[in-house]
């Protein structure tokens, strides 16, 4: 098997052979032997030439996955070879028509712009609440408010489009 | 002793005191709101009762629900926590009224305290330092005239204020009447009052608070003190104890400053004095807390107490079981507080389900929590899940131990701020005691600069294979594939959607 | 300081010194056994190496072996915890001609204090009280002609034993021939030695031991006693620092004695010298411990100090930081040893999966777990499971936590001795302080009288109600059917054979 | 829905409907309202009448069932009203042939007794050895032994019967 993954944006070919007993693991190019066992669920233990990785596996429910190494947490994206395409063009894109979504779930304070206002990067567009704290969404660049898509009051989730800047 | 405490709060604080109480013997009831019925504190109570919607004011901060649970549960009395009614005095005297004891000081000191001018006039009279300024409101002409007699940098501060709101610092007289302006209105907002007085502003202050103890018997007692400058956007993310600063002369000027305090107030049960320190080490009055604090637990490691089962014995009427001079430090305790935010992402809270929980134990850590695998935490309160407390021999190893447990933490599914503990625990400053309360801003401020070029990739080895085992999992009839010793401990775990689909299928057959 | 350190072990143990050589900045190499594969100290080590087949003698016994990843792992030392080759002099001559050092004493002492009869004559004349008897093997002849000087009760042991084996107790002239043979050929088959001794029997005695420190510079303190005497069949159960009835002046006698036996064996890091205790308070010395104990976590609890770093500081040439007065007992602190064991079926072992682990926090507790949820407790090993020490001000607070403590520990899919210790803690001698060795057998010979007439209905209500969850579990297409306020926070679990049949069926379509 | 809950030995009648949020439960006649939601896997919350339980169940992999509730710990089987014919008649029996069973995974150390050797209840038949500890297995009763089913030096799982006594 062989994976396209992206650690902290950096992407890294793995592939991955069975051995007798341990996994044959080539990545970008480099040769290695892992002994890999499943001790509890998300977490691996993984062995390399005497040295010891525990690896924790995190989705968030936004479906982000994040693998952990004792105190260092990695956001990471695997891509096996046939979704190749589909997921880079969702990746992609910094120009056009850009969304503002909700970091969190939590509740919408105050909208702080009109839908055709122009607006500079860094601006604040919308107030969020949670946990007891305010939040300040801003504008991701320079651009003209197309839609706002919250109301003041409103419960959003986590991923939620609240405005998309053009 | 009580037989039967209510303890209204929730969270890691309500856990606590509920664990306190079954050391004790004394049966406790927790109340909690409809988003918190699955909530850890209402798992370890012996009692629980439903009070309201999740809104605090109809629920954890409404008087007449919390009074009716007494009533019904039978409780002796009340221990509030920190936060919702802990400082609010009108609660304290009405469980009076309804004869039930508050576990917390009278409310009359209370309310000698929750004015910061009137508690700044009695700490006067009693012989109590304080930043050089004025005693109480000013209208803008006395601000002028005050500010040029003690001289610039200077601050104004809302009298009925807290947490860093109201606040103005002032640099020259040119900003001194727009500042005064925004602090009055921003108070007016914020607490109903826009009382606004003014006192020199200290350059590089430390943040370090003196734990006080009294009984109902006028005897008090000094727990040591605390350093609490890591803070952001004025809010405390980790406390020690002792301070890096701190020696024993100062800590006994200090405390019996503090005790004089208390003295002042006919103050009993659990109190903090805060303290702002100068460069100098000279040390002003700030405040006074008057409930049990956030961060006792490092008190309670280098004193050898625990403070609320101290609270109970002072509360139902004991002396103090020691005096000062019985009191003997030892080692060095520090406090990370462990919240749901996002330290990649601007400190932006992070509710939501706790999928994987992995906790440290052993030497010299201790974990007060709120929090389990597979809880939601909820949107509606602050974000505090949890307190990791480390403690050495001395500050070193116990910077080192928390260090080692943090390696160990592991919370899934939502964002904790662990990482930011360990950039604190690892950087020179910190470990050289250099404290004050830009400390942490200016950290951050700061690019991380932590590498490690092996990690990376096997961060990218394991998701790859975690990735060919979930391949597996959902290929039905795939046997005998994973090169693992022995049975897998847990399979990996199938998606709802993945499940239903099952479902679906064997039902249509 | 060292750079990294083969930790020549597994279990609790382990994972507790790999977490001081985290907190010490030092890499930690762990070896595992077939079984061990997924053990928690393979997880939590920064280097791992396989080093044979389950069978103890050839992986964690077998020296040549951890010698072998000694010089792989470029291990600068070895921690060889406490069993396997902790007490082996040969194994730390062997490090020595590695170049490898053992964090532990010199091969001479661990060599003297190995035989009893040769530690016995070296401390006679250090002057250290022992119980009458004699020094050395004896024949029968001599055996009878010493038992009617010092009087029966007499006790016969053997020279090379330990944990009870080849001991026999004779309360009269007509037992001693039949019990010196039986002593002699249990002696022989335990130890390959069947030199047997003589010594007063000592009634009610109490199990009351030293910990001493020494450095490599010819200093040694003592550390505190500690109490064991909760035992059962010999083998320590419960232990609490410090002893009931140990005062100051107690203390100090004992303890010189201690500093004198490891001064006379030219002794450094961790000891313990072990005494019995007769019902006046005397004391004789029994053996020397030339390890980390088992219950070491009491000892660091009232001391405040990490015997784990100090054996690597000490190992590592360094003096002791502090001299005999600068230590300092605070408070008490007690320990259980949670064995994988059945208390309802005579103490059985029960190894297999743990399904469920639900671990304590809080003030004044501590954890020193080698399991976690999902692994499989190996039959190969001993039975210790974990250690939970109970800290408070005074004995009664240490006590009431751990009953807190044991309260919520939960460990779910084998059985563990965790409701003896509930027993033991509730029970009025035990909490009046009055034990003997004797206590624990008294204890269980009594029957269990715990009655609750609600908690079994509720039992029977819950088993009721899991039961429905697990109904609509097995029904694809049921929906909304639980009366679950929000949303289940993990799904009941679908037993394997039933995930099976549903691929299969997904498959069949 | 109603279950014969046995919990130690004692049959308890279960009788449980759903109400609006909570369920409708009457247990031996006497009714109660009960709020009981699962928080964690295996561990529920029960409230009633304000009483707070925390109940985790325990279920072995050699099938027993235990309801633990603070630091009490009760067997417990269900029998729900189809199943339960056959569950008690597994339950009975103490007269004629009696199994003995391995408590524990272990190593079989010894054998003492030979098939059709006359025992006596309490008599030591079988040592088996697991966590460095040896155990005997003894008679249950007084009678014969009927089959040996184990051998010295193999290895057995818990809940296998080692032999047979009649």
């Amino acid at each position: 098997m062989t994976y396209d993954v992206v650690v902290d944006g950096k992407t890294h070919q793995v592939e991955l052979a069975r051995g007798d007993k341990t996994w044959l693991c080539k990545i970008d190019g480099q040769e290695m032997e892992v002994d890999a066992v499943l001790t509890a669920r998300d977490v691996l233990s993984v062995l390399v030439e005497g040295k010891a990785y525990e690896i924790k596996r995190e989705r968030s429910l936004q479906g982000e996955l994040h693998m952990v190494i004792g105190s260092a947490r990695y956001a990471v994206e695997v891509q096996d070879p046939r979704s190749l395409r589909t997921r880079r063009a969702v990746a992609g894109s910094e120009a056009g028509p850009q969304k503002v979504k909700a970091p969190m779930p939590g509740k919408i304070v105050r909208i702080l712009v009109n839908e055709q206002d122009e607006v500079k990067a860094g601006q604040s567009l919308i107030v969020m609440e949670a946990m007891k704290m305010q939040n300040e969404m801003k504008s991701p660049k320079d651009g003209r408010v197309q839609k706002i898509l919250t109301a003041e009051g409103s419960t959003v989730n986590a991923g939620d489009t609240l405005a998309i800047v053009e | 002793m009580f037989k039967r405490v209510l303890v209204a709060n929730r969270g890691e604080i309500a856990v606590r005191i509920i664990r306190a109480c079954r050391e004790m013997g004394i049966e406790s009831v927790a109340v909690f709101s409809d988003v918190d019925r699955k909530a850890l504190h209402v798992r370890k109570a012996d009692y629980a009762y439903h009070i309201g919607p999740a809104t605090a004011s109809e629920s954890y901060l409404n008087v007449d629900k919390i009074l009716d649970v007494a009533r019904r549960s039978q409780a002796e009395a009340i221990h509030p926590g920190y936060g919702f009614l802990s400082e609010n005095a009108r609660f304290a005297r009405a469980c009076a009224d309804a004869g039930v004891k508050f576990i917390g000081p009278s409310p009359e000191s209370m309310e000698m305290m929750g004015s910061k001018t009137r508690a700044r006039q009695n700490m006067k009279r009693a012989g109590v330092p304080f930043v050089p300024g004025s005693e109480h409101g000013l209208d803008i002409d006395a601000a002028e005239r005050l500010a040029e007699q003690i001289g610039y940098p200077v601050m104004l501060k809302a009298a009925a204020g807290g947490g860093g709101k109201g606040m103005r610092m002032v640099a020259s007289p040119a900003d001194l009447h727009s500042a005064y302006e925004n602090a009055r209105s921003e108070a007016q907002r914020s607490f109903g009052d826009n009382e606004v007085y003014l006192e020199k502003f200290i350059v590089n202050p430390r943040h370090v608070e003196m734990q006080i103890f009294g009984d109902q018997h006028g005897n008090v007692v000094y727990l040591g003190e605390r350093e609490c400058s890591v803070q952001r956007r004025h809010q405390k993310v980790m406390e020690e104890s002792p301070s890096p600063i701190v020696d024993e002369d100062m800590r006994r000027r200090m405390g019996e400053i503090a005790v004089r305090v208390a003295k002042a107030a006919n103050y009993y049960n659990a109190g903090t004095i805060e303290f702002l320190v100068d460069e100098q080490r000279n040390f002003y009055f700030l405040e006074m807390n008057t409930r049990l604090q956030v961060e006792h637990p490092v008190t309670e490691f280098v004193t050898g107490l625990d403070l609320v089962h101290l609270q109970m014995h002072v509360a139902s009427g004991e002396k103090l079981p020691f005096k000062q001079e019985d009191i003997k430090l030892r080692g060095h305790a520090i406090e990370c507080r462990i919240y749901a935010e996002d330290p990649d992402n601007n400190y932006f809270p992070s509710p939501g389900q706790i999928t994987r929980l992995i906790s440290p134990s052993g030497p010299g850590i201790r974990r007060d929590s709120g929090m389990y695998e597979g809880w939601t935490v909820p949107i509606e309160y602050d974000p505090l899940l949890a307190k990791l407390v480390g403690y050495g021999e001395d500050r070193e190893q116990a910077i080192n131990r928390l260090l080692r447990a943090l390696y160990e933490y592991f919370v899934g599914g939502i964002k904790t701020n662990t990482s930011l503990f360990r950039r604190i625990l690892k950087d020179p400053d910190f470990r050289a005691g250099n404290l004050d309360t830009g400390f942490l801003d200016r950290l951050l401020a700061k690019p991380s600069n932590e590498t490690d070029v092996r990690r990376p990739i096997m961060a990218a080895v394991g998701a790859a294979i975690f990735a060919t085992m979930e391949a597996k999992a959902t290929l039905p009839g795939v046997t005998g594939a994973l090169p693992m010793n022995g049975n897998s401990a847990s399979p990996p775990p199938i998606s709802n959607w993945r499940r239903t689909a099952r479902a679906e299928a064997l039902r249509q057959r």
